[in-house]
């Protein structure tokens, strides 16, 4: 990956990592094309493309009028006959408007077809609430994709995640759904961390208490609960939702027999009780305290930053379930 | 339109000077589309806008008080701080939102005509979305559905040449919306959206027709988007000299110079009406400044009524 | 609601219960109209609404071009400005070119205007894996929905249900995804069977030993598992993922001290997630064995015939592992 | 012709006698037009088509056997018995596949296009739809990328008057579908859906056009369903006489009568082209009713590769 990104600039931003993975993936494979609104010329609408039009050219980052049902669509068909498309959809509630192509053609046509027609396609979106931008453009549906089979969800919390995810996604044989989190566009971090392979958790902090299975911006305070102690806590960022990497998350709570889920989508129906409901089962016996959950109270997202910021898990809340866990038992 | 453009110079300002959070788009130089519009309607229409909506809530007469309240998240906007620029609404004066889905408010617009048709009540309803939206599924069937039904809505599309970062013309073979309205028989005519008297007789018209049960009519009014597409975008996407020539044509200084040569008003005058609007949005502001956030409660109601 | 059902015929598919509860909503409230492709002159594709057309007219069930995305939304706009709609979405698959209004318009609006705008829209839609209709027809989404802030979802299970379901949704000031099983379509039943108000659960057979949450075409397993023996099942039909009454379920399964949750949908980021996580964390102590699911595995739904049979829940399925759970402990 | 004429009556039987699993959507009387452009193709051309795609399938070449073992769910089915009639395909004939949502061929068919394009392959990508998906949102996204983008995409419309049970000239005000390819700027032509040589003559010319890198055209080819929308719909919908009056030209009764009128073929050989096709299908069928259901595994397979 080294050409995409200079040896020297190990620190860069979350957006880099992503625009360097792009980079990278055009590059090493000419069936490459990144497709989306204002990708192109425009360097995208927060920036993370900036460069590649210039660099690659129009045949290969491709500009389209708002049609997401089209675009989409025609990125599933394109990665069927030889491209490897990567198409963003600018902001994961768009969804609404280009669910079919996801849910009903590129999940499905591989197993309709018996394995006859691969599907390598990366669908980018973009969540992230706290920014005020409303209950439209705020969703985190992780979870609707994850309850689709066919479709791998990967999530990447990190910079050097960012690019490498990104880069094995657009690698892979399967529809990716790629979500990534505008909160973390301007963190830095060191591009060459430890690379792990899609499909493994990483444990970002080692603890004995409380098991903390997280990923995307909750990470961050996750790992900033974990400072304020005095409870010990193994933070685990999951990376991806599908595949999902049950055996590390289930060695750590089997150690710590205490798990808390923190997301920042709705905590109802939401990504989170999949995994309680699992380690509820597999560990039964080794739990010392129920799974507990943080993510958002079943509302849309207000436009107040005030109101917004009461409904997101903060590192406070985190830490303070922790402890009470802990104190359970 | 002097309110629109005094409220929005200064929404811009607060935006960039961070008093106003989140996303804001504004419609400075568009000005003559919303008040030609708005005029033309009757109290009880309905418009359902986009991103892009601040004029046309204005032209509806929304209160500015609790407009400019709700831009800066508080407790007292008319959204109580949950909705925000992109999503103001005013239901009380048939303002069903804006909506922050590119090309959402045309089938709520078409479903405003069906209750109008359905409840015998003549009320006009308004789909205002921009000429990038005409590329969306949500245009092609909305419009389609409108037509079949005859139903009283009135499409109108803001052409003010530019989708994002992107010249619409690039994005289509076929810029001219009116020609795309053919395609589900829809009668339709291209304004100077400049020109707020050729927006307003064309509105008119087309709302009698509405009236008339002669179902649906699309304007096309021919703009130009002064700022960014969001308030601080650069604009490199612009040709050199686009916006001056654009500006030549401000829809203000058009009306105002009609308006003084046909000695319909005099310079005192005019200049006393963007005064009176200056001091309006700055009361509105000095009011919005001092109110409280909403109430914490706030997050939690209104997701289900009873 | 007689005016819909001669009182002798209290025995009637569950189609036709659809077909009452509609036509009362539509006679009962002039704002009522239904909404959908071929819902009119055609009696719809299954038949469910033969004969409105007829009796209402033109103006109240409404025949739409293939625009999914536009009448939905019509629907929705309408019921902003005063009508009452019932959408017909033919297959609940088909969302996906129409989850726009639903998830940014419906579920939101309300919220985003503190309250100024009201969206008693219903929005039937159709699922029922098991019939061939292959995996572009046979989804059950309805985890989707419970996921979004701001829908009711609303189940029948029963042809009483049917009917008074649907007409409790029709009446409910708020948007409801209403989910029918084209799977019970021809099952007859007791329509004046005892009422309960929607977001009540249904204790459908009383039991001791092992608690069995389900919904829709499920029920009818659960109770033939039930049947079976020699555990003695608490089945609770749960009529409603939102409001979900943990109440009821909580309450069995204080009793019971075990809980197997059935469903059509895929089990992975599954419906019964939700369920088994709260009943997992509020009666930790209460549990004598895990919280077991049984749903679709992670795979489309396969065209063949025996194939899908195989992915589904059989009764036998259910019983031998509520049995299990029973001898676990 | 013949062969899909056959296949699909005795599918139509079968479907009936319940020996075929699921929904089936015949084509009978549609028969040209499947011909038509299946015929004028290259090897390695791609088509998506709809829940409708028995004809389209078979005149690119697709395997009888494989294809009617997939109609019985059967293990040695071109999808294994995991697609059936709504999603038969078989990338290997650039059939991308039957599909199951209306409009969804479009948006595949246009990034076949894309894909042929950018790898400059020359291969043209056909898109089947019927006249009622073009209401579709789809429709309008597809048709206008492709256009801009000039891609070599046919846009084959079968307006066979009906969609389900609704006439499709009620549900729009411009049943013309040529008139709407206007709204992107696509040459379009209209012909007769049950003439082969007129599809067959319409198509080498898009091709040719496709080819030299012209971009798009739509095909809207007139022609009517024989059968319900479903096998076992009773068409009450359908007016008096309308249905003998089509069956009078019946596609493959006009060709069979130009060969004879030009000698290009003699009575015999007709009848031993149309003996040898109902041949084939019964063999096709004898095997399909031998073969095992799939293998219980195969129901876990193919849901990601590696
Ligand atoms: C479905 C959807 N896609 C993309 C966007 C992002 N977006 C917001 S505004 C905009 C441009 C809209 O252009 P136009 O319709 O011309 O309206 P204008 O901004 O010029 O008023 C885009 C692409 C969105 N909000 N919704
Ligand atoms: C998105 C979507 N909406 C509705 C349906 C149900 N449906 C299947 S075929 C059909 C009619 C299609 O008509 P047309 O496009 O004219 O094709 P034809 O059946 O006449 O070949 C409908 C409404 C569907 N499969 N997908
Ligand atoms: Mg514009
Ligand atoms: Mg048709």
């Amino acid at each position: 990956m080294s050409s995409a990104t200079e040896p020297q600039m190990a620190e860069i931003r979350y957006i880099d990592a992503l625009n360097a993975g792009m980079a990278t993936a055009i590059e090493e494979d000419e069936r490459v094309v990144l497709i989306g609104i204002d990708v192109g010329a425009g360097g995208g609408i927060f920036g993370v493309t900036k460069g590649l039009f210039d660099r690659f050219g129009p045949e290969r980052v491709i500009d389209t009028p708002i049609s997401e049902m089209g675009f989409v669509g025609a990125a599933v068909g394109a990665a069927m006959t030889g491209l490897r498309p990567i198409v963003e959809i600018m902001f994961m509630d768009f969804v609404g408007v280009c669910m079919d192509p996801i849910l009903n053609q590129a999940a499905k046509l591989r197993y309709m077809t018996a394995g006859a027609l691969e599907i390598p396609v990366v669908f980018r979106m973009q969540t992230g609430a706290g920014k005020s931008a409303g209950a439209q453009h705020s969703q985190s549906l992780e979870a609707w994709f994850a309850h689709i089979p066919g479709l791998k969800v990967v999530m990447p919390a990190t910079v050097a995640d960012a690019r490498d995810l990104l880069l094995e996604s657009v690698r892979d044989p399967n529809p990716v759904v790629f979500v990534e989190n505008r909160r973390l566009y301007a963190s830095k971090g060191d591009v060459e961390a430890d690379p792990l392979p899609l499909g493994k958790a990483r444990v970002a902090r080692g603890g004995d208490d409380v098991t903390v299975v997280t990923w995307g911006q909750m990470l961050r305070r996750c790992l900033a609960a974990a400072d304020e102690g005095p409870a010990s806590l193994e933070v685990i960022d999951l990376r991806s939702l599908v595949p999902l990497d049950m055996e590390t998350v289930i060695e750590s709570v089997r150690r710590s027999g205490r798990l808390l889920i923190v997301h920042e989508a709705v905590q109802d129906f939401g990504p989170g009780a999949e995994i309680a409901a699992r380690v509820g089962d597999e560990l039964f016996d080794e739990l010392r305290t129920p799974v507990r959950r943080l993510g958002a109270p079943s509302v849309p997202m207000p436009f107040s930053p005030d109101l917004e910021r009461a409904l997101l898990p903060t590192s406070k809340a985190i830490s303070a379930t922790a402890q009470a866990l802990q104190a359970e038992g | 339109m002097a309110l629109i453009r005094a409220f929005e110079t200064r929404v811009s300002e607060l935006y960039r000077d961070g008093e106003i959070p989140g996303f804001v788009h504004t419609s400075l130089g568009q000005e003559a589309v919303a008040a030609g519009v708005g005029g033309a309607l009757r109290e009880d229409d309905y418009i359902a806008t986009t991103h892009r909506g601040h004029g046309h809530c204005l032209a509806r007469g929304m209160d500015v008080d609790g407009m400019m309240a709700e831009l800066f998240a508080r407790g007292e906007g008319l959204c109580h701080g949950k909705g925000g620029s992109m999503h103001v609404a005013d239901p009380s004066q048939g303002v069903l939102g804006a909506n922050a889905i590119v090309g959402a408010s045309l089938p709520l617009a078409v479903g405003a005509g069906m209750s109008s048709k359905l409840l015998g009540q003549g009320r006009v309803a308004v789909a205002f979305f921009g000429e990038g939206a005409v590329n969306q599924g949500a245009f092609h069937e909305a419009a389609n559905l409108a037509a079949i039904w005859d139903l009283p809505t009135i499409l109108v599309c803001e052409n003010n040449v530019y989708a994002e970062f992107s010249d619409s013309r690039t994005l289509t073979r076929v810029p001219s919306i009116v020609e795309r309205a053919a395609s589900y028989g829809i009668e339709a005519a291209i304004v100077d959206g400049n020109d707020v008297n050729a927006v307003h007789r064309r509105t008119i018209d087309a709302a009698a027709r509405c009236r008339d049960g002669r179902g649906p009519f699309l304007i096309e009014a021919e703009t130009y988007r002064w700022h960014g597409h969001y308030e601080g975008d650069a604009q490199p996407y612009k040709p050199e000299g686009e916006s001056a020539a654009w500006r030549e044509k401000d829809p203000l200084e058009v009306s105002a110079a009609r308006l003084l040569e046909h000695g319909e008003a005099s310079a005192e005058e005019l200049e006393r009406i963007g005064a009176e609007a200056g001091e309006r949005v700055e009361s509105a502001i000095e009011r919005a400044r001092e109110l409280p956030p909403p109430d914490p409660e706030e997050a939690y109601t209104d997701v289900f009524g009873d």
